[in-house]
């Protein structure tokens, strides 16, 4: 019996645990744990994806009960590169915080801790009311999270956000109910088989249900018109937690691809590809305010933010193309964005520190004393955030945007996702050029810029999408093959289905 | 009587093991192991909650107490039934004073909770600094007879079994 | 003749709890509300567990444990009364005017 | 009895919608709790409503699908969590904003 | 006869319950809505006793038991909410 | 072949601008020796290689990177790609050792050239690369680099304005052009030029191929600065003049007329191409010119000169003949030598003097004759004149002019407008050389003027030199390289064509002639021309216009914004839930919603049930806002809800939801205390009816949903519950077998979530400061009693037995319903109890457990004992139970699921405890210090 897949959700679960044991005063003691365990994470989801190259799926049947009664972890090409994703992102963003911004408020270790553990959970669960679970799990780290270190802001913005999303909770709930209703199962293999087999009386309900999780999911990707709460939330937060929140986003985006690729997917009968006709309008809706609102941004944090919807409604673009090529640079440019909007948001925090009153809006201020690594990180974040090259947004973009054919819906996803990068190079300059270039006279008086959270940013910026153009060729090998498992599910169902992860009764002594 | 840090609470601790085969509707003898061990550690536990409990409580008088109570409940809502379902503009509500001659707050509270359980008479509040009660009757004719039925009946034998 | 017992005791208490409701509902102020429910609707109660408790102790099984409710209810419910009686007293209700001793500053 | 159940999480449903949309933190928190009592029923009566006794094993007569009520019962608990949270965060909004109203403008009170 | 007299226990019980949603809506003071209250915990545990007999099962016991504990808890936190605003100081 | 010498040419400028910011702090010499060092080796190299390409052959590196999607590292050297090459890298070169002298002390050089050589390594990306893909991303990167060098000076507004202006319309048009690129590909199945270049009439007959060569022209024209594009490039002047000398002569805006020379056997040729190219450069041609001639600053002359010279360029590719082509490559060569050392001049100019306006500078013939001879090649050059290369290319021009025959009867156009632009080219020549260098002396320049360091002006003696030696003896010089580069432009073999000074007395002749007079006429009449253009050309400044639209766009972004966001919940939750009526609404439609199940009788009791409960919800509704009612009536709702449980055989359901309730409940009080007692009346009727609306349409979804499935059979996974519970699970009751079981995994999460909610609170309430009111909503002072004495007495007592319920509930939980979490709720209600009646610090006396750790504990209970079942092998969570025999005890089973459940309880125990108690906590300070008591 093979652990290996449990581990990315017991480990920071443990690690958030122990924290919580912790002597509240043992700050070195509670970052070495904390960063222990992100630091495991990274080699453990790097392990699990290469467990996936083969095509293989690696099934976990918790408590030895085989699918679809018990609860299953499926560890798929899509849920490993989701993992790999978490670790890579969570790590800088951890190692940022324990240069001093963990002391803005209490356990904020443990609740990253847990963060990840929810994180994790999403993306490895098999099964539908599980993942609503795991989903409560990250969500109510976030909300602790993104209230780390107070404040009149945080407070609105949380309270908004948390109300929304409880709201959505409700909703998500009423869908699995009806889900289950219908079907009289849960795991998600088993719902894809019995919608699937469902007659043609049941549609409506399964559609209904279809519809109002694809809402749920789409709250949380913040698509239009259920994004409002997003810039101001994730502006609000502090730097380290608004870059962790740059994969909450994605936790919608990875629902959609799972849910409707799996259950709703193309055997889904008459229920087949459902979720493209509502994703299409609003992804690129969701694109061009997203682009809107990057122009109107007034600070650092706002314009990520708003890139973030920019990027958001790439990718559900995408998702809502629903071909291999189009999925594949969804997964690609998900990778991407994602580390990205990140590190921008660990750049702001860092920048926000350094221009004195001024923050990170874009009004005139002093020169920031370190302002060339400043100035060259955010470059190289600018371009990746843009999509241009030579950074890895722009091979993410090519594939998508040549994955269409031409036509109506070519011209539609071409002139939005172009206007929007050429939006997104016009605000960016416009912001680098106000935080970088146009000083005020005088100096601010900070401490300078600390090596470790500027080399956290770079990781981030720099790093991983140089890394994700160098090894282009691998990386879509694996992005391809990952579309195609999702294209095709019925290898997924086989396996969960077949009563893999089960160990045989008396086998284990 | 109140005994070790072991066995710090020997009637609530029948009494729990009491309670503990009621609750599991069972005499058997693992029951009674297991309600046994629950009587003699929660109070080991809780000890602290109930430091001011009655020293020493007379069992025959409290049987009887508990008895001629039971009997004046039955009565009282046969009482307070008729008054109920009877004209209301009869009623005659008055507010009593009580003085108290028990002390020790337990003895209080199972007085003032007497009250409320019987014959059409609820204990408003502790007043005096707790050297008096104060009633709210339903029906009362005459307010001399009320004190005196509760001093002979409940106030006195409470004297005897708490011995205060 | 065990139904016949067990049916009574269910119609009794029954009864008590129903007087009980309806003395809170027609009583004209709160203090003479507050009889109705403390004995009426405990004893009601009562009865109807004793009723339980006779109808589930058939043959040589004996059900007491829910005599335990019963107890509970003659713990708490003069303290509720109690309590409910401060907070009247507390809040000046309104005291029926013929009330002995009125309490209400009228 | 389809009808009535129905009927009735439609009616809570409504009540709890109608109390989300009001503009102080507290009756919004009271309509979470609404909608989750609501959306508890919902999960169980998914479960159907034949139920004669408890989904106890090697009991007689028609049992319920326990699956729901175990939904049900994580639900309860993760709306409790949630709930906690959110009415603290409200008092803590209060405090901050100074204003009990969602968006913490205590201006626009009349 | 057991059959019947449990039906027209429970028709009284409705009834005693109605009568106590009346005053729970209808006031007109707090301590009015809670005694209601109060007393609606109490019915009810009467009301689910009731059931145990009709259904002729156990298994609702703790259920009673719960309401009584929960009823005590509630309308003593309601009170003292009355009498000091603060009920855990 | 040394074919990976192509890559590693390109690479090198990128690399290699990592050294002069090493090495500034070795000295600005150091410094500008490691940028021309990196430069002279990656021409070298070129150098190394380039033989060959005049015998017709080329170059070729290919590496498959992403061939899935026509992704390929492939680099071509082959004429065009030459030419430009050595442009690149030779005027870079030059470019270095000028700026070497140009830049002051304070200006950081590091940057400078670590810039420079980015733009070179873009450029030469650019050029070399043969996947237009590749060529897409080193495009960028030439706006990107330029971008940065444009704004350089970034303390200057102009400057960073400059910049955004540049990258923005060269950023949007490389957009375009990328998308142009993909058409092309998808038309031409590959991104490779070999292929591309191959197919130029299945391209062209494509019905795409209008769409595509509109967007690829997008891309060219914006770079090239061709009109209507043309504004950014005036404001790029703005740049240090090296960087000026280096983009606007050379590079950057020769990257669009690369493409277009490059493209041109795969797009030209057409009508459309024709049409749009052509027009484009005449257009651009004329106005450049006109505009020129009016500009007072030197760099702004040169930089109109520039469009008006680079319309020229496009106007002869817009001709689609291949000794247009031809002519078109030859300009670009002539056009990058004068340029770059005009620029060069200026720049010394600029630095000697302080200034560049013409109408200050006059008579520096004086002090820098040097410079002014080097000055008046070049600007012949620019002019046209005979002998300089300059001439050479334009009678080439004019002569293609004369040769098109698209037009028909308006044929003359394009010679006439062509002779215009000779007319005011050589005006605005005449001007930069007599208006700087004689008309009289200099007014109060900045400095007195002389000639510049002796190296500073070694870059424009060489470029004049060239000027001159191709201007005299083309055949001897720039024969073979232009020779190949237009014929690798073209695609095909060449017509014969004559570079020789002298065709005899033609129609171009005349022309020349014709520009010549003109010319001279012109800018004797300046003074004339200057007064009508101000007159009718109100100084206009592109970048404003721009900044001001800018502005104008984003606060209208703003005001959008602003209008959708408007901070709200009250909107926002109206748009979730309104979604989540209409998303029902769209499932439904059209499909049958009740199915064939009978719906069942209803009892009267459940009737009874459900009106309370209806009622009840509806009147917490219509109460909201006098709170504490509401949250009675609240409570009954919660009440019912666990009857319906009980009424529908779900016991388990029963409790939780109870014990929950009165949780919730007495949360809710503790924050109500702090909190306004009523809702202000604040909802229009509007409003309320619109809410009441949305409540209602969502409330009937919801219905409609319960509906449905309540009238459907279904086959559920439960039935296999039912029968493995006892088997499989050790435990009786199948709900709390699901749940430390067959489902643990979800209990895990929840207990979790409930402990991080208590973290969560906790930390929210650390430092919290509430005023806590003095009265109660009606002005009444609080009652004086805190703790009541017989509450207190009888609440004492009451935790043991509490306690012991606890235990029975918690033991019993696996077969019958109980279990930790309902456990753990009576254990903390018994406690919160002790809390209410006798006070936060008595009972923190008496309990002394950090409820932080207790919840931790209890979770990590819940997961060892997940663990535990590694040791045997067994997958996490996995429960094992058995059956036991003790004498006296009797039979008794034990699971470690009962463990599990024990780690429920502790969790659930500390984390409600955690939440309630420092929610009570908050007021304890301020009390007792206002009542002592
Ligand atoms: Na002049
Ligand atoms: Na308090």
């Amino acid at each position: 019996m093979s652990h290996w897949i449990i581990l990315p959700i017991v480990l920071p679960l443990l690690a958030g645990l122990l924290l919580l044991l912790a002597p509240a005063d043992a700050l070195k003691l509670k970052r070495l744990l904390s960063l222990t365990s992100a630091l495991l994470l990274l080699p453990l989801a790097a392990g699990l994806l290469m467990q996936t190259t083969d095509g293989s799926i690696g099934v976990y049947a918790l408590g030895n009960w085989t699918a679809p009664f018990g609860i299953v972890l499926v560890l798929d090409r899509l849920a490993a590169m989701m993992l790999l994703l978490t670790a890579v992102l969570a790590l800088p963003a951890l190692w940022y915080t324990a240069r001093g911004e963990d002391q803005r408020g209490r356990h904020f270790h443990a609740l990253f801790q847990f963060q990840l553990m929810g994180l994790n959970g999403a993306f490895l669960t098999g099964d539908l009311f599980n993942l609503f679970v795991f989903f409560e799990v990250l969500l109510i780290a976030s909300y602790a999270l993104l209230l780390h270190g107070g404040g009149v802001e945080r407070c609105r913005a949380g309270l908004h956000y948390v109300l929304l999303n409880l709201a959505g909770s409700s909703l998500f709930l009423i869908a699995v109910g009806v889900l289950y209703g219908v079907t009289g199962t849960l795991n998600m293999a088993d719902l894809a088989q019995r919608v699937a087999a469902a007659g043609s009386s049941e549609a409506g309900l399964l559609h209904a249900a279809a519809l109002l999780l694809l809402l749920v999911f789409a709250l949380k990707a913040a698509l239009l018109p259920l994004y409002f709460w997003l810039p101001s939330a994730y502006s609000a937060a502090v730097a380290p937690v608004a870059a962790l929140f740059a994969i909450m986003t994605k936790v919608g985006v990875y629902a959609i691809l799972r849910v409707y690729t799996l259950i709703f997917g193309s055997g889904a009968g008459e229920l087949a590809n459902l979720a493209g006709d509502w994703l299409w309008p609003a992804a690129l809706a969701t694109l061009a305010m997203g682009a809107v609102g990057a122009l109107a941004a007034r600070h650092l944090r706002q314009l990520v933010s708003y890139l973030m919807l920019v990027s958001v409604g790439t990718l559900l673009a995408g998702v809502a193309l629903n071909s291999a090529s189009a999925l594949s640079a969804v997964l690609y440019y998900q990778f991407h964005t994602t580390l990205v909007s990140g590190g921008l948001f660990l750049l702001a925090g860092i920048i926000r520190r350094h221009r004195g009153e001024a923050g990170d809006r874009f009004t005139a201020a002093p020169a920031m004393l370190q302002r060339t690594p400043l100035g060259v990180l955010f470059f190289i974040g600018a371009v990746g955030a843009a999509g241009l090259p030579p950074l890895s947004g722009f091979l993410g973009k090519f594939v998508l945007l040549s994955s269409v054919y031409p036509g109506l819906q070519q011209a539609w996803l071409w002139s939005v996702v172009l206007g929007g990068s050429v939006v997104a190079v016009l605000a960016l300059s416009r912001a680098g050029s106000r935080l970088f270039w146009r000083t005020a006279e005088g100096t601010v008086a900070a401490a300078p810029v600390d090596r470790g959270q500027l080399a956290a940013v770079a990781l981030l910026v720099v790093v991983g999408p140089v890394l994700m153009v160098v090894f282009a060729a691998p990386v879509f090998d694996f992005v391809d093959a990952t579309a195609g498992q999702l294209l095709l599910p019925s290898g997924y169902i086989d396996t969960v289905l077949g009563g893999a992860g089960v160990v045989p009764a008396g086998g284990a002594q | 009587m109140n005994g070790s840090r072991l066995f710090p609470h020997p009637y609530l601790s029948g009494f729990l093991l009491l309670i503990w085969l009621l609750l599991v509707n069972s005499v058997s003898p693992g029951q009674l192991l297991l309600g046994a061990v629950l009587a003699i550690l929660i109070p080991v536990f809780t000890n602290a909650f109930w430091t001011d409990r009655p020293h020493a409580v007379r069992l025959l008088p409290l049987l009887r107490y508990t008895g001629v109570l039971l009997f004046d409940i039955v009565v009282a809502n046969i009482q307070v039934a008729a008054l109920i379902l009877g004209p209301s503009s009869r009623l005659q509500p008055a507010f009593i004073y009580y003085p108290l001659e028990l002390e020790g707050e337990f003895a209080v509270t199972v007085l003032a909770s007497t009250i409320s359980l019987t014959p059409g008479t609820v204990t408003a509040d502790v007043v005096d600094e707790g050297r008096g009660l104060l009633i709210h009757a339903l029906d009362v004719d005459d307010e001399s007879t009320l004190i005196a039925t509760i001093r002979e009946r409940y106030e006195r034998p409470l004297k005897e079994i708490f011995q205060c | 003749m065990t139904e016949i017992i067990v049916s009574l005791f269910l119609l009794v208490g029954d009864a008590f709890a129903l007087i009980g409701s309806w003395g809170l509902v027609h009583l004209p102020d709160f203090y003479m509300r507050l009889h109705g429910p403390t004995k009426s609707t405990t004893l009601g109660v009562g009865g109807m567990i004793l009723g339980s408790v006779i109808y589930f102790s058939r043959g040589s099984e004996t059900s007491m444990h829910e005599l335990l409710v019963t107890l509970f209810l003659f713990i708490t419910a003069p303290v509720s009364a109690h309590m409910l009686a401060k907070a009247a007293l507390h809040l000046k209700l309104r005291n029926e005017a013929r009330t002995q001793n009125r309490q209400d500053d009228a | 009895m389809a009808l009535l159940v129905a009927i009735i999480i439609g009616i809570m449903v409504a009540c709890g919608v109608y109390l989300l949309l009001r503009a102080r933190t507290f009756p919004v928190v009271m309509g979470l709790i609404m909608l989750s009592y609501a959306v508890n029923l919902f999960i169980f009566a998914m479960g159907r409503l034949h139920a004669e006794v408890p989904a106890v094993a090697g009991l007689a007569g028609d049992t319920s699908d326990p699956v729901p009520q175990a939904l049900v019962l994580t639900a309860i608990v993760i709306g409790f969590a949630m709930t906690a949270f959110a009415v603290t965060l409200a008092l803590r909004a209060s405090s901050e904003l100074d204003s009990d109203h969602v968006d913490g403008d205590g201006g626009r009170q009349p | 006869m057991l059959n019947t007299v449990v039906v027209v226990a429970f028709a009284m019980m409705s009834l005693a319950l109605l009568f106590n949603l009346w005053r729970v809506v209808r006031g007109p003071d707090m301590p009015d809505r809670i005694l209601a209250l109060d007393t609606m915990y109490i019915n009810t545990i009467a009301l689910i006793v009731l059931y145990g007999v009709h259904e002729g099962t156990e298994f609702y016991f703790e259920a009673a038991l719960l309401i009584a504990v929960m009823g005590f808890v509630g309308t003593v936190a309601v009170v003292k909410y009355l009498l000091r605003g603060d009920i855990v100081e | 072949m040394n074919s990976y010498f192509l890559p590693l040419i390109v690479a090198l400028p990128f690399l290699g601008a990592l050294l002069p910011p090493l090495f500034v702090r070795r000295g600005r010499t150091a410094c500008a020796w490691s940028a021309a060092l990196v430069t002279a080796a990656a021409l070298a190299l070129l150098l190394s290689v380039a033989a060959p390409v005049f015998d017709g052959d080329s170059l070729l590196f290919h590496y498959d990177w992403l061939p899935a999607y026509g992704f390929s590292l492939t680099f071509w050297l082959d004429g065009l790609g030459l030419l430009f090459a050595l442009l690149i890298l030779g005027i870079g070169l030059l470019v270095i050792l000028y700026a070497r002298y140009y830049l002051s002390e304070q200006d950081p050089m590091g940057r400078l050239y670590a810039f420079l050589l980015l733009f070179m390594g873009s450029m030469l990306g650019v050029v070399l690369s043969e996947n237009l893909l590749l060529m897409m991303v080193f495009w960028e990167l030439t706006s990107l680099s330029s971008f940065l060098l444009i704004g350089y000076w970034k303390h200057r507004a102009d400057a960073r304005q400059g910049a955004r202006l540049a990258l923005t319309v060269t950023g949007a048009g490389g957009l375009s052009l990328f998308a142009g690129i993909m058409l092309l590909g998808h038309i031409g199945g590959s991104y490779e030029l070999s292929v591309l270049l191959a197919s130029g009439d299945q391209i062209q007959a494509h019905p795409l191929y209008p769409a595509t060569l509109v967007l690829i022209l997008l891309g060219v024209f914006t770079k090239s600065a061709q009109f209507p594009f043309h504004f950014w490039l005036p404001h790029a002047m703005a740049a240090p003049t090296p960087v000026s000398a280096y983009l606007h002569s050379a590079t950057m805006v020769k990257a669009g007329v690369f493409l277009l020379a490059r493209l041109y056997p795969a797009m030209a040729g057409s009508e459309l191409w024709f049409y749009l190219v052509g027009t484009t450069g005449m257009v651009t041609l004329l106005l450049g010119a006109y505009f020129a001639l009016f500009k007072h600053d030197l760099k702004g002359l040169l930089a109109y000169s520039t469009i008006s010279h680079l319309g020229l360029i496009t106007l002869l590719f817009g001709l689609g003949t291949p000794l247009g082509a031809v002519a078109g490559v030859f300009h670009i060569i002539n056009h990058a030598t004068f340029k770059a050392s005009l620029f060069m001049a200026a720049g010394i100019i600029d630095h000697e003097s302080g200034t560049r306006d013409m109408r200050k500078l006059n008579g520096l013939w004086h002090y820098m004759p040097h410079t002014a001879t080097l000055a008046m090649v070049a600007a012949a050059s620019m002019a046209g004149v005979p002998l300089f290369n300059g001439f050479l290319s334009k009678e080439m021009f004019f002569a293609e002019t004369l040769h098109q025959g698209w037009l028909g009867e308006w044929n003359w156009i394009l010679p006439f407008g062509a002779t215009l632009a000779g007319v005011f080219a050589v005006a605005y020549s005449i001007r930069f050389i007599h208006d700087v260098f004689f008309n009289g002396e200099p007014i109060d320049l900045p400095r007195t003027p002389h000639e510049p360091p002796r190296y500073m002006k070694v870059p424009v003696e060489i470029l004049v030199a060239l000027c001159l030696l191709v201007g005299i003896v083309p055949a001897w010089t720039v024969a073979p390289l232009l020779a190949t580069a237009a014929a690798s432009s073209v695609g095909a073999e060449l017509p014969p064509y004559n570079l020789a000074i002298w065709h005899g007395l033609n129609t171009p002749v005349l022309m020349s002639v014709l520009a010549m007079v003109g010319g001279g006429v012109m800018y004797a009449m300046r003074h004339h021309l200057f007064a009508l253009h101000a007159r009718f050309f109100r100084p206009f400044d592109a970048k404003l216009l721009f900044e001001r639209q800018l502005e104008r766009v984003i606060a209208a972004a703003r005001w959008l914004t602003m209008m959708l966001e408007n901070g709200s919940l009250q909107r926002y939750m109206m748009l979730l839930l309104l979604s989540a009526v209409a998303m029902v609404a769209a499932g439904l439609w059209g499909r049958p919603l009740g199915g064939p199940l009978a719906p069942g009788e209803v009892d009267g009791v459940t009737l009874v049930g459900a009106l309370a409960l209806a009622l009840s919800a509806v009147t917490t509704t219509i109460w909201h806002r006098r709170r504490l009612v509401a949250l009675i009536q609240l409570s009954v709702v919660g009440l019912v809800v666990s009857v319906a449980f009980v009424r529908f055989a779900a016991p388990d359901l029963a409790l939780t939801q109870l014990s929950v309730e009165m949780v919730t409940i007495i949360l809710l009080m503790l924050v109500l205390y702090f909190l306004p007692q009523q809702t202000p009346a604040e909802s229009s009727g509007l409003r309320k009816g619109r809410d009441i609306l949305i409540a209602g349409a969502a409330g009937t979804s919801v219905a409609l949903l319960a509906w449905g499935v309540l009238t459907r059979p279904y086959e559920t996974i439960g039935d296999y519950f039912m029968e493995q519970s006892i088997p499989g699970g050790g435990g009786a009751n199948v709900v709390n077998v699901i749940l430390v079981d067959f489902r643990g995994f979800d209990t895990l999460g929840e207990i979790t979530v409930l402990a991080i909610a208590a973290i969560g609170i906790v930390t929210m309430l650390r430092g919290l400061r509430l005023p806590t009111p003095d009265t109660d909503a009606d002005g009444r002072p609080w009652a004086s009693d805190r703790y009541p004495m017989i509450l207190a007495v009888i609440s004492r007592p009451l935790l043991p037995l509490a306690l012991l319920v606890a235990v029975f509930l918690l033991l019993r939980g696996h077969n019958l319903p109980g279990g930790g979490f309902i456990a753990g709720l009576v254990t903390a209600i018994a406690l919160i109890l002790q809390y209410v009646a006798s006070g936060t610090a008595w009972t923190r006396e008496r309990i002394n457990i950090n409820y932080v750790r207790l919840t931790a504990a209890g979770v990590v209970l819940a997961a060892l004992t997940g663990l535990g079942s590694w040791g045997f092998g067994y997958p996490f969570l996995t429960s094992s139970f058995g059956h036991f025999h003790l004498p006296l005890v009797g039979d008794f089973e034990l699971a470690t699921a009962m463990l599990f459940d024990l780690g429920v309880y502790m969790a659930v125990v500390g984390s409600t405890l955690l939440v309630l108690a420092n929610l009570g906590k908050l007021t304890l300070t301020k009390r007792e210090a206002t009542e002592g008591e």
